[in-house]
């Protein structure tokens, strides 16, 4: 070993610098963290969702602290892709690391627009498709819910896309298994997990949910058990690469996601505790690797032993 | 701006329930200015999990940056534990300040609670001239010594809802009296203000029923403190009367009033 | 109002001098706590699951901590209730208080036999009935995931029962309110909620699960958030009356789940923390009643104002 | 047995990583014997959320516990900060601590490491008869200053693995020797253990070989303390080599190192 350990992982056809990247919504789109982190060093990063159309979001409040961890009700407050692209990313093209683009839909037609809206776009890795969200053509059923209507939308993304197409899915399902077993039958390249648990929370003086929006999602160190055992399902049951999102604050939370196979990491709410981070956990996994006489990464990915 | 750990110098309970909190950061000292905020983060741990937002109260000697904080609920009352010596994690300078009057202006300070703490900076800033600086508080018992937390003589008229000491009623009545009674061109004078909700919508209908310029520095609860999560949005008016979100912690905490929405509060 | 707010609610049949009982698990056969907590203060003791037969429970460790929570895999451990009946219920009988028997079984026919081996036995007020357990029979799965199942389950124990029934149900489903009605439908009395989420922790210094059962149940401050928005959204879809169970540790949170409409709540894992902590529930709740001039706490269940 | 708070009377530092607290509780003093434990309540807040077991290490005046503690992780990282005067929550005594030795028998006292902490309080308890004390430490860096903890002279015979202070190997060899030098008849001795698993396991295959009473205190995760969360099983194996569990927090933390299922050790 020469000192410095291999951090590089592979996410099928997209290549790592190490495993450590930004969660979308997290990272705002790239450049909000500049004076504490440079984006080069990191894996990757995933930006803000992106509608077809600029939105709004929610009313205020939309969040709310809670035991280890956060509610949040953003509602998908973003720019629109047209701005996105005209404006944003050209900050972004020159980046020597990957830019991947979270995208939502109203309607899965809206996925298919999303999709054909970056064909040939340069400066974006890939797509990750947020599924998480309420589904106007179904009265609001979560799509990521339903693994026929899952699996409608990996197929259609896949189709209008020349990029790798993550799908990112929501851990509010009876079985997490039949989910990503759906998506990666329907030609995901990757999956990440997990979005946010849905949650509540009220404020007793007033009687009044903490959230304008009622509930919100769950993220933080709190959700990190249940993060980490839907990690290790998902795993277990696809044979593409799973990125494991939920909970991780530092290195040591990162290497339990990578030991139960997750070939790579989304940091979240962790970003808003210590904007640093990411940076410190990329650190703090090259320190272990020394440490353990361990020269490839790529060793520890899936290394949980079991008698 | 930077997220680093810095020496409390001192956290000294100033009246019931109001703390200011002292510590060294040269760097955030000369990149302040009146109306930015920082994000402190009370715990290691994950409790409270989120960073705590408070206004710069005061720049010391070059080096030590003054928060003056009310304790409200879990985090602060953590804060007011802290030791001098201890290290804190602060990130900042954040936000967008106040816009500084212009020289002709005479600059009118109008703070409710522990909403004083930025206009004290504030009013530091514009110590050569001539100032007004208001504060409404409940009632006497609550009222926040201003000079003992400063350290410094600043004038200042108090007014108290149940007028058990300087103005009886509320800090915005003791506005109108003061305009009406001073203020004769109208675009002679600019209004700073901070305070609850209520108080600030009551202080811009009073300004722009006088055509007065007025900036607000608002709250709101926060997660990043960096326009990265959409968090603290609040609503603005455009001059076509539409209505969008902008953020507290990077268009603000400081906004002119006149765009703010006003009506869901 | 005479200075005594009433706490009293009720549960469906069940008459309870407060809102406040301890959850299955959490505080054994009801005299470990007797140093800290006399039962007959309670509005009701509900006991460790109990099986047909005695299980020795799940290989060791069997619990691990987490960001504000805690993982448990006891593997439903118990005397069985033979002995139970025998030797532990005498004990209780006498005690003014309701005395909540939890049961969970392996197959359906268990439950039948469970609901019939407590048919006129004294001293039982109800039975709560357990179903986030592994169906023998269909391979592990949850009966508790499945609304056909669980209403099969809920049906063969009214079915058989003197007693009043209170199904249990899990959140690790996709939909919570199916479930909820599915087992009003067949004729639960009173629905509780949440047991654990499933969760898992791994200890990276031996790349081991912190379990020996690999993964386990989440309880906590941790999954309050999500405990709320499921009750939330039990009490908005059926008309029997709903228990709140999930991460309370004092009585702010037993409001938070009293106003979103849950007519009583039990209190878990913060026995642990805090041995005293049903006590000083029921003394915050009364005199927050007092402080606010409420009389009777049932003007507080189901307050939550939405615009 | 209750819970309640307690003011810290030290909590200092006695070697590298262990630490001494003292508590002020004539309850639980005047409750406790050795080999009993209490469970701390390390913050009030829920970082960490688990009370954290420790052996009662020393009783004095009849009315402080003494806890002697090593800083493994989080939570006693956490405890090792806190100062003289503030209050902690501590629960206890709990379990079931050593059975006295008989009048005639001479009772061996074998420590791993912090493992000793509970076998003070027995010595201390014994300290009129016949005893013998000895521990194992990794090297003599490792070596917990016993009788500077305890304020008192306490024979204690030492080994380290490394050989760098006392008898050269493990604390078993240590053990082994003593008894073929010392030890004539089968039933004059008691042993009494309380340190690593693996540790305990050869004390308890030293002791059946030689058909010598011993017992050994256990450690296990624990949530409840009381024998309600079934979290601190233990594998006992029946005389006719059945296996069930126990419970360390109620049944133990002391059993007799016959009943143990060690196979899996
Ligand atoms: C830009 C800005 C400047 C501020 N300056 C000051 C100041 O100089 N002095 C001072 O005393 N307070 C100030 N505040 C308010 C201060 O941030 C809150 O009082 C504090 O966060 C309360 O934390 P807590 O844990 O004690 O309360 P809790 O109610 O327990 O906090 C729960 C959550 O709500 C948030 N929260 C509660 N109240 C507020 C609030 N009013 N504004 C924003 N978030 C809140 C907390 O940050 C936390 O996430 C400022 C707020 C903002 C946004
Ligand atoms: C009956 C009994 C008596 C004990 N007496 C002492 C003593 O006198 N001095 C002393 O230094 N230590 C003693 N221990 C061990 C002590 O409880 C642990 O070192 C401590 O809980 C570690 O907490 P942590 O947060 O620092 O470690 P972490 O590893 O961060 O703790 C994580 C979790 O694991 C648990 N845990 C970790 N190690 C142990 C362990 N060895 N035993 C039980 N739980 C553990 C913690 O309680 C916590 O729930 C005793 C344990 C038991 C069961
Ligand atoms: C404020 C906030 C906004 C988020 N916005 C998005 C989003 O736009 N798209 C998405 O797929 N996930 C979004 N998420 C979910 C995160 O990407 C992540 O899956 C989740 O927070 C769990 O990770 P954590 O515990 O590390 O935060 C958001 C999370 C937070 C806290
Ligand atoms: C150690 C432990 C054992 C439990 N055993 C049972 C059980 O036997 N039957 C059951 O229905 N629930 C059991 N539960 C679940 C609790 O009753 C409760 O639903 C859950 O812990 C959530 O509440 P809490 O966050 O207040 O702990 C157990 C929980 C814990 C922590
Ligand atoms: S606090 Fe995150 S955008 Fe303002
Ligand atoms: S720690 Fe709960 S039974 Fe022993």
């Amino acid at each position: 070993m020469n000192g410095n350990p291999d951090l590089r992982v592979k996410l099928g056809p997209l290549e790592l610098k190490n495993p450590v990247m930004t969660a979308s919504g997290t990272f705002g789109y790239g450049h909000e963290f500049e004076p504490f982190v440079d984006p080069e060093l990191l894996g990757g990063i995933v930006l803000k969702g992106l509608s077809l159309k600029p939105m709004a979001g929610n009313p205020i409040p939309r969040i709310a602290e809670t035991p280890g961890g956060m509610l949040n009700a953003i509602g998908l407050a973003n720019i629109g892709i047209e701005e996105f692209i005209e404006k944003r990313l050209p900050r972004l093209k020159g980046l020597k690391t990957n830019v991947i683009v979270n995208i939502y839909g109203h309607s899965i037609d809206d996925y298919e627009e999303l999709a054909k809206a970056f064909r040939g776009v340069e400066g974006v890795a890939a797509l990750e498709v947020n599924i998480s969200c309420p589904n106007v053509e179904m009265g609001g059923m979560i799509f990521g819910k339903d693994p026929a209507v899952s699996a409608k939308i990996t197929e259609k993304v896949v189709k209008n896309t020349d990029k790798p197409v993550i799908v990112k899915l929501t851990p509010n399902v009876t079985d997490i298994r039949v989910l990503a077993r759906a998506v990666e039958e329907s030609g995901a390249s990757v999956i990440s997990l997990i979005n946010t648990l849905a949650g509540m929370a009220i404020d007793i003086e007033h009687q009044r949910p903490k959230l304008a929006n009622v509930s919100g999602g769950l993220s933080g160190p709190a959700i990190k058990p249940v993060a980490l055992y839907q990690v290790w399902q998902a795993v277990n049951s696809v044979k593409i690469p799973v990125i494991g999102i939920g909970g991780i604050m530092d290195y040591r939370d990162a290497l339990e996601f990578l030991i139960a196979g997750a070939r790579a990491i989304q940091v979240g709410t962790a970003n808003f505790v210590n904007p640093g981070a990411t940076i410190e956990i990329i650190e703090g996994l090259k320190t272990y690797c020394l440490e353990n006489g361990i020269d490839d990464i790529n060793d520890i990915i899936g290394s949980l032993k079991k008698d | 701006m930077i997220d680093q750990h810095y020496e409390i110098v001192f956290n000294r309970k100033i009246t019931s329930g109001i703390f200011l909190l002292g510590f060294k950061s040269p760097h955030i000292a000369s990149e302040s200015s009146p109306g930015q905020f920082v994000m402190v983060r009370i715990n290691e741990g994950i409790d409270p999990l989120l960073r705590r937002p408070f206004s710069i109260f005061d720049v010391r000697d070059k080096d030590t940056i003054c928060l003056l904080y009310k304790t409200v609920g879990h985090g602060t009352e953590l804060l007011s534990l802290k030791k001098a010596g201890e290290r804190l994690s602060v990130m900042g300078p954040l936000g967008r300040g106040f816009s500084l009057p212009d020289e002709k202006l005479q600059a009118i300070l109008v703070g409710g609670g522990i909403g004083i703490a930025p206009l004290h900076f504030l009013a530091d800033t514009l110590k050569n001239r001539p100032i007004e600086f208001m504060a409404g508080f409940g009632k006497s018992g609550d009222i926040i010594p201003l000079e003992q937390a400063a350290g410094r003589t600043v004038g200042i008229s108090i007014a108290t809802d149940d007028g058990s000491e300087g103005y009886h009623g509320m800090v915005t009545g003791l506005l109108d009296e003061y305009l009406s009674r001073n203020i004769h061109e109208k675009d002679s004078v600019a209004i700073y203000a901070c305070g609850p909700l209520a108080m600030l919508k009551k202080v811009s209908s009073i300004a722009s029923g006088r055509n007065i310029p007025c900036q607000v520095s608002l709250e709101s609860l926060m997660a990043c403190g960096l326009g990265a999560c959409q968090g603290c949005a609040v609503k603005i008016l455009s001059q076509d009367n539409k209505t969008f979100y902008r953020h507290v912690c990077k268009d603000g905490p400081v906004f002119s009033s006149h765009a703010i929405d006003w009506s869901n509060v």
